[in-house]
C-alpha cells in the first residue's frame, strides 16, 4: 500500500494528543511515522474515540490503530499486532490526603477509576473489593478524583507522571504510589489476517529501532 | 325600611381601563343592606366589569369601593377578608370539577372558615336541601344538569354566610328549561333578607325582585330607578331603545 | 426529539406521542410487533445463538437497574422542579418570572449532554455528593425545564374561572392554587409527564459519559473488553426497545384508566 | 425532550416549543437576556480573562463548522426520510404502512445515542463511506422517525376535501399529493421542522462520540491535553447556547414573514 | 327528448355498507344523457353515499355502476379516466387555497388533460366570465365570499369538459344571501344541456330544473318521478312527511 489510515484516540497525553494547532501530536504519532518513513508508507492518522476505535477497526474504517494499546492475550485473538514498540506498565494514583494506600488492593471498598477497556481498568477489575469506574477519558477519572466521587485512579505511567505533574491543580492534590506494577508492550493493532500490513509495519518498526530513533522520541516526550 | 339600612357597598367614581379603553366611568352607585339591586345593559356596557371590582377580581385605576366598611381599593386591605363576606356566582358556574357536589360546598368552609369537617358538611347538607339537590350531594358536577350545577354554586356561595351576593348573568347559559328553578331558588333568597347585586337579562326577574335598577351604557350608569319607573317610563333615550330590543 | 409547537402554529403538528394512540392502528400494531418481536429475538440470542449473547445478558443487568434508579429518580426531582418552574413562569412577580423563563431558556438551548457532564462536574466542585445522586440531579436540572412548561401549560389550561370562583370563596392564591388548580392541572400533566418520563429513560444513556454504569455504560464496558461491539449493542438496543415499549403501554393503559375513572 | 401527545390528550399540553413564542413575553424576554447575556459572556471570557478562554475560543471554531455540516446534512436527510416515511404511514397498502410503522415505533424505542453508535458501526461494515457522511445518516436514520410523524400529522390536517377534490377532477392519487397535498402540508410542517432542527443541532453533539471533529469533540480534545475542562465546557456551553437560540430567532422569523405573506 | 338520449349512468342494486350499517340497500337508477336529476331525502338517508358511488369517491359492496360505458365497480377500469368525464362540486367547495383563482381552474387541465398552459388558461378566463367573477382570476380562494368560491369551484369542473357534474348540495354551507347566485350559474348549467345529478334541499331549483326528482329513505329509494307528480302527489307517506317538514 502506498498509504495507510490509523486510527488514535488522541486523549492520552503525552503518548497522543490534540496541541493547540489541532494537530495530533505524541509519543505515538512521532513513533508512527518513523516507523512510516522507514517502511516508505504515507500515513493519515485519524482521530477516534477510544470507546469505538476497535469498532471502526472491524468496519473498515482505518487500516490499523496506534494508540497505547497494549498487548493482550484477549486482544490477540481478535487482532493482530506488530512486534511491541514500547513497553511500559500501569501505575496507581491517589489523593495526597491518603497516607497509607501502596497498591490498589489497599484501596478496598472504595471506587476507584481508569479509561474503559484499558489494561488499566482490567487490573483494577482483578482486585475483588475495589469497585471499578470507567471512563471515556483519562482526564475525567481525574476530574471525578477532584471531586472526591473515587479514591484512585490507575493508568499507564507516562500518562500519570504526564498528569499528576504538569497541571499545577493536580500537583497539588495528587500523588503517584509505589512503581508501576505491570510490565506491558504497546503495538500497532491491525484487522486479523492482514499479514501484510504487520510485515511491513515490523520492518519499519525493526529499522527505527535499530537507527535508535525510539529512544529520541522517548526523550522528546516522557519526562 | 332598606332606605335607613346601614351600606353594604359604596363605589364612589370608578374608572377602570383595558389598556387605552375606558370600561368604566366615574361610576357611583351604592348597596344597602337587604337591598336587591338588578344592573341591566347592552354587551360590552361594563356590568360584568362593576361587579367584579366589587370583589377585586378586577383592579380598578380611579375612584373607591367600599364593602362592608373595608375599601377594596386599598392594597393594604386583606382582599381575602372581603371576599369572605361577599359572595360571588358566574354565568359559567365554575364549580370545581375534581370535587363532589359536597366537596364543592365544604372546601371553602374548611379552609377559610377554618370550620370542621363534620359542622362543614352539615353546613352544606342543608344548604344542599335548600336549593333542592340534596340527592346529589355525592355527585360530580360533570353528572348534573346545567340548572343543577348553577343550584350548586349558588349553595356553595351560601355555605360561607356571606353579607351580600353578586350574580353575574346567573341563567344566560342555561337551557331555557332550567332558568325557571334557578331564578327560584334567587328568589327565596331575596325574600330571606340577603343582599343581592344580580346581572341579568331576565326582565321578569328584574320587575318582581329588585329594588332597583341600573341601566348600564358604554362603561356608565345611564339610568337609576325603581323597576315600576324604569321598565314603564324610562327617563333616557338610550334606556327605552335597549328596552324596546329586548322586550 | 422536538419539542412542540404548542400555541403559534395554527395547526397543532408534532412529531408524535410516545405513548402510542389506541386509535392510531398502524403504530398499534407496529408497537405490538416491535414489542415481541425484540422479546423474541431477545430470548433468541441468549438461548438459541448464546455465544456471546447470553454473556451479555448476564452482564448487563446491574446496568437495567441503574438506569431504572437514574430514571426514576431524575423524573421525581426533574417534576418537583418543573412544577416550581411553572408555577415560576405564571407568576405575576417579574423577577421569580424572569428567573424561571430564563433558566427554561438557558436550559432548552444547551444539549443534554453538555450540560450533563457540565452540572455533574460544576456540581463536584462544590460539594461532595455520590456520582449516582449527581447524575439524578444533572438530569433532573435540565429536565425541569421542560417539565417547567409541561406544568405551565398544564395550570393555564385550566380556565380562569375556576381560580377566580376560589378566590372570590375567600381563599388565598395559594390555596386557590393548592386546593383547586393544582389537583385539575395533575390530571391534565400526566400525558405529558408520561411523555417525558419515556424520554428520560432513553436521555438516561446519556449519563454513561459519566461513568454511571448504567445499562450503556454496562454494555460499553463489556464491549471495550470482548471487543463483541455489534453484539452488545444489538443487546442493549434491545433491552431500551423493550423498556421503552413496555413503559409506553403501560403508561397508556394507566391514562385510560385514569380517563375511565372520571 | 419529549413527543407531544397530539390526539389522545383532551387537552394538549407539551413542553413547549424550542422557538419561544412571541406572545410569551417572559421567555420572549429571557431569550434576550440569554442570548445578549451569553454573547457578552463570551466576549468577556474571551478578551477579559484570556487565558485559557482566549486560546480555547481560536481552538474550537472548526468544530463549529463540523457541526453545522452534520446538521445540514442530517435534517436534509431527515426530511427525506420523513417524507417518505410520513407517506408510509398513511398509506393504504398494509405492508408499506406496517414497515413505516415499525420503524417510527423502533426508533423512537431506543436512546439516540445508542442508534448513532450502532448506526454508525453497522454502516461501515457494508459500505466505505466517510465517518462524516456517516454520522449524518445515522443522525438522518433516527430524527426520520420523528419527521416521518411530522410529515403524517401535517399531511393529515390537510382536509379531506382536498384531495376529493383533486381526485374528481381525474388526477391521480400521485399527482394530487404532489400538486395539492403536500404543496399545503409543507406550510404546516414548517414550523414543527424548525423546532425538529433546533433539537437536531442539539442532538449532534452526539456525534462527539464517534471520530467526527465537531464542536463538543473539538472541545473534549481541548480539555484532556489542557485539563481546564470547565472552562472548555463553559465555552462549549455558550457558543451551542448563541447558535440555538440564534437559529430558533431566525426560523421565528421566517416563520413570520411566511405567514404573513399568505 | 331525454327517453331516447343514451344512459350516462346507470346504477345497478348497488348496496354499500359502512362496517355492519348498510348505507345504501339495492339502490337501482338511471341516468340519461343531458338529463338533470335531482336526489332529495332527509340527512343520513345515503344521497351523498350513492352520489359519490358514481365517481367511486366511495367503493361500493355489491352491484354495478356504469358511467359513460366504463364500469366504475371494476377495480380494473382506470378511474381517472370516469373521474375526468363526470365533474364534482362539493358543499365545502374543495378550492385549492394555494393556488389562485386562475391555477384553480387550469391545474388538473395541464397535469391530466395535458393542454399547454396558454390553452388552459384561456379556457379558465372564459369559464370565470361565464360565473361572473373573472375579476377575480388572480385572487386567492380566502379572499372570495362563499357564493364566489362555489362558482369558481363549479368553473373548475366546467373546465376539464365534463359530460356530467355531480353537486352535493352545493348551497348548504352558504349564507342565504349567496345561494340564489349559485343556483343561477346552475340552472345556466341545465338549460345549456349539462347533465346534472343533484343533491340538493333547494325545492325551488328541483321543481325548476329537474327532469326527474329521486328521494331516498333509509340507503333506498323511495320514490322517484317527475318534480310536479312528487311535489304536488307523491305515492308514499314518508315522502309526504319529508315534503311537509321541509316545505
Ligand atoms: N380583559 C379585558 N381586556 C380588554 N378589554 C376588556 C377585558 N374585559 C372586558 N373588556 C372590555 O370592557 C368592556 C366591558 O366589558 P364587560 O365584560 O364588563 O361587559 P358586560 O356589560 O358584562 O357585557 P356582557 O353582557 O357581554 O357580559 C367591553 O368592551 C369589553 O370588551
Ligand atoms: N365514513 C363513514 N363511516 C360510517 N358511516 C358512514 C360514513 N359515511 C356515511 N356514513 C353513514 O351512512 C349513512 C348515509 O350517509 P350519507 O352521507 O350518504 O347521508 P346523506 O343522505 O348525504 O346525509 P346528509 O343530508 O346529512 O348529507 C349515514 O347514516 C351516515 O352516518
Ligand atoms: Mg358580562
Ligand atoms: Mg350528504
Amino acid at each position: 500500500p502506498k498509504s495507510i489510515k490509523v486510527a488514535t484516540d488522541a486523549t492520552w497525553p503525552p503518548m497522543e494528543m490534540v496541541d493547540t494547532n489541532k494537530q495530533i501530536v505524541g509519543y505515538d504519532i512521532d513513533f508512527l511515522k518513523a516507523v512510516a518513513k522507514e517502511a516508505g508508507v504515507a500515513v493519515v492518522i485519524k482521530n477516534t474515540a477510544w470507546d469505538g476505535i476497535f469498532a471502526g477497526l472491524d468496519s473498515g474504517q482505518y487500516d490499523a490503530i496506534i494508540s497505547s494499546v497494549t498487548i493482550t492475550k484477549e486482544r490477540q485473538a481478535k487482532y493482530d499486532f506488530t512486534e511491541p514498540y514500547t513497553s511500559i506498565g500501569q501505575i496507581l494514583i491517589v489523593p495526597k490526603t491518603n497516607k497509607t494506600a501502596k497498591v490498589i488492593a489497599d484501596l478496598k471498598g472504595k471506587k476507584v477509576g481508569a479509561q474503559i477497556g484499558t489494561t488499566g481498568a482490567m487490573e483494577i477489575k482483578k482486585v475483588t473489593g475495589v469497585e471499578l469506574k470507567t471512563y471515556d477519558e483519562i482526564g475525567l477519572a481525574f476530574e471525578d478524583m477532584a471531586a472526591g466521587r473515587i479514591f484512585g485512579v490507575v493508568c499507564d505511567e507516562p500518562v500519570a507522571a504526564h498528569f499528576a505533574l504538569q497541571k499545577k491543580e493536580y500537583k497539588d492534590k495528587f500523588k503517584i504510589v509505589g512503581k508501576s506494577f505491570t510490565k506491558e508492550a504497546y503495538g500497532i493493532v491491525v484487522k486479523k489476517g492482514n499479514k501484510d500490513l504487520v510485515a511491513l509495519l515490523n520492518k519499519g518498526i525493526k529499522a527505527v529501532k535499530a537507527k535508535k530513533l525510539d529512544t529520541k522520541i522517548h526523550t522528546k516526550w516522557v519526562k | 325600611m332598606q332606605e335607613n339600612s346601614r351600606l353594604m357597598i359604596e363605589a364612589r367614581e370608578v374608572s377602570k381601563f383595558y389598556g387605552a379603553f375606558q370600561a368604566l366611568k366615574n361610576v357611583s352607585f351604592s348597596v344597602r343592606d337587604g337591598e336587591k339591586v338588578v344592573i341591566i345593559g347592552p354587551s360590552g356596557s361594563g356590568k360584568s366589569t362593576i361587579l367584579r371590582s366589587i370583589n377585586r377580581l378586577e383592579t380598578i385605576d380611579r375612584g373607591t369601593i367600599i364593602v362592608d366598611g373595608m375599601d377594596v381599593s386599598d392594597p393594604k386591605v386583606d382582599i381575602c377578608k372581603v371576599r369572605e363576606e361577599i359572595g360571588m356566582v358566574f354565568q359559567s358556574f365554575n364549580l370545581f370539577p375534581h370535587k363532589t357536589v359536597l366537596e364543592n360546598l365544604t372546601l371553602a368552609q374548611t379552609v377559610v372558615r377554618k370550620r370542621n369537617r363534620r359542622e362543614a358538611e352539615q353546613i352544606a347538607l342543608e344548604l344542599l336541601k335548600k336549593v333542592g339537590i340534596a340527592e346529589k350531594a355525592a355527585a360530580y358536577p360533570a353528572k348534573l344538569s346545567g340548572g343543577q350545577q348553577q343550584r350548586v354554586a349558588i349553595a356553595r356561595s351560601l355555605a360561607m354566610n356571606p353579607k351580600a351576593i353578586l350574580f353575574d348573568e346567573p341563567t344566560s347559559a342555561l337551557d331555557p328549561e332550567m332558568i325557571g328553578e334557578v331564578l327560584d331558588v334567587m328568589k327565596n333568597l331575596a325574600q330571606e333578607g340577603m343582599t343581592m347585586v344580580v346581572v341579568t337579562h331576565e326582565m321578569g326577574f328584574a320587575r318582581e325582585v329588585a329594588d332597583r335598577v341600573i341601566f348600564m351604557d358604554h362603561g356608565q350608569i345611564v339610568e337609576e330607578g325603581t323597576p315600576e319607573h324604569f321598565f314603564t317610563s324610562p327617563d333616557h333615550e338610550r334606556a327605552k331603545l335597549f328596552l324596546s330590543q329586548i322586550l | 426529539m422536538s419539542k412542540n409547537p404548542t400555541s403559534h402554529t395554527p395547526i397543532d403538528v408534532g412529531d408524535g406521542a410516545a405513548i402510542p394512540n389506541k386509535n392510531d392502528a398502524g403504530l398499534f400494531t407496529a408497537w405490538r410487533i416491535a414489542f415481541f418481536g425484540a422479546i423474541f429475538v431477545s430470548l433468541y440470542l441468549a438461548f438459541g445463538k448464546s455465544d456471546p449473547y447470553y454473556e451479555i445478558f448476564k452482564f448487563v443487568p446491574d446496568g437495567i437497574l441503574v438506569t431504572f434508579k437514574v430514571t426514576f429518580g431524575a423524573i421525581l426531582l426533574a417534576t418537583c422542579i418543573g412544577l416550581i418552574t411553572g408555577l415560576g413562569r405564571i407568576s405575576d412577580n417579574r423577577f421569580i418570572n424572569g428567573a424561571a423563563s430564563l433558566y427554561v431558556e438557558v436550559i432548552r438551548g444547551i444539549p443534554l449532554l453538555v450540560q450533563i457532564f457540565y452540572i455533574y462536574y460544576a456540581l463536584g466542585r462544590f460539594v461532595k455528593i455520590p456520582d449516582m445522586l449527581s447524575a439524578i440531579i444533572a438530569m433532573a436540572v435540565c429536565y425541569g425545564a421542560y417539565m417547567g412548561e409541561v406544568f405551565r401549560a398544564g395550570i393555564q389550561s385550566i380556565p380562569k374561572g375556576q381560580m377566580e370562583a376560589a378566590l372570590s370563596l375567600g381563599m388565598s392564591r395559594g390555596q386557590a392554587m393548592r386546593q383547586v388548580i393544582l389537583p385539575q392541572a395533575f390530571k391534565v400533566v400526566l400525558p405529558p409527564i408520561g411523555n417525558e418520563f419515556i424520554a428520560l429513560l432513553k436521555d438516561s444513556s446519556l449519563v454513561s459519559i459519566l461513568a454511571v454504569s448504567d445499562l450503556l455504560r454496562r454494555g460499553r464496558e463489556y464491549a471495550s473488553e470482548t471487543f463483541s461491539y455489534f453484539e452488545t449493542y444489538t443487546v442493549i438496543a434491545l433491552i431500551y426497545l423493550v423498556m421503552t415499549l413496555f413503559f409506553s403501554k403501560l403508561i397508556g393503559i394507566m391514562e385510560e384508566r385514569l380517563n375511565a375513572g372520571k
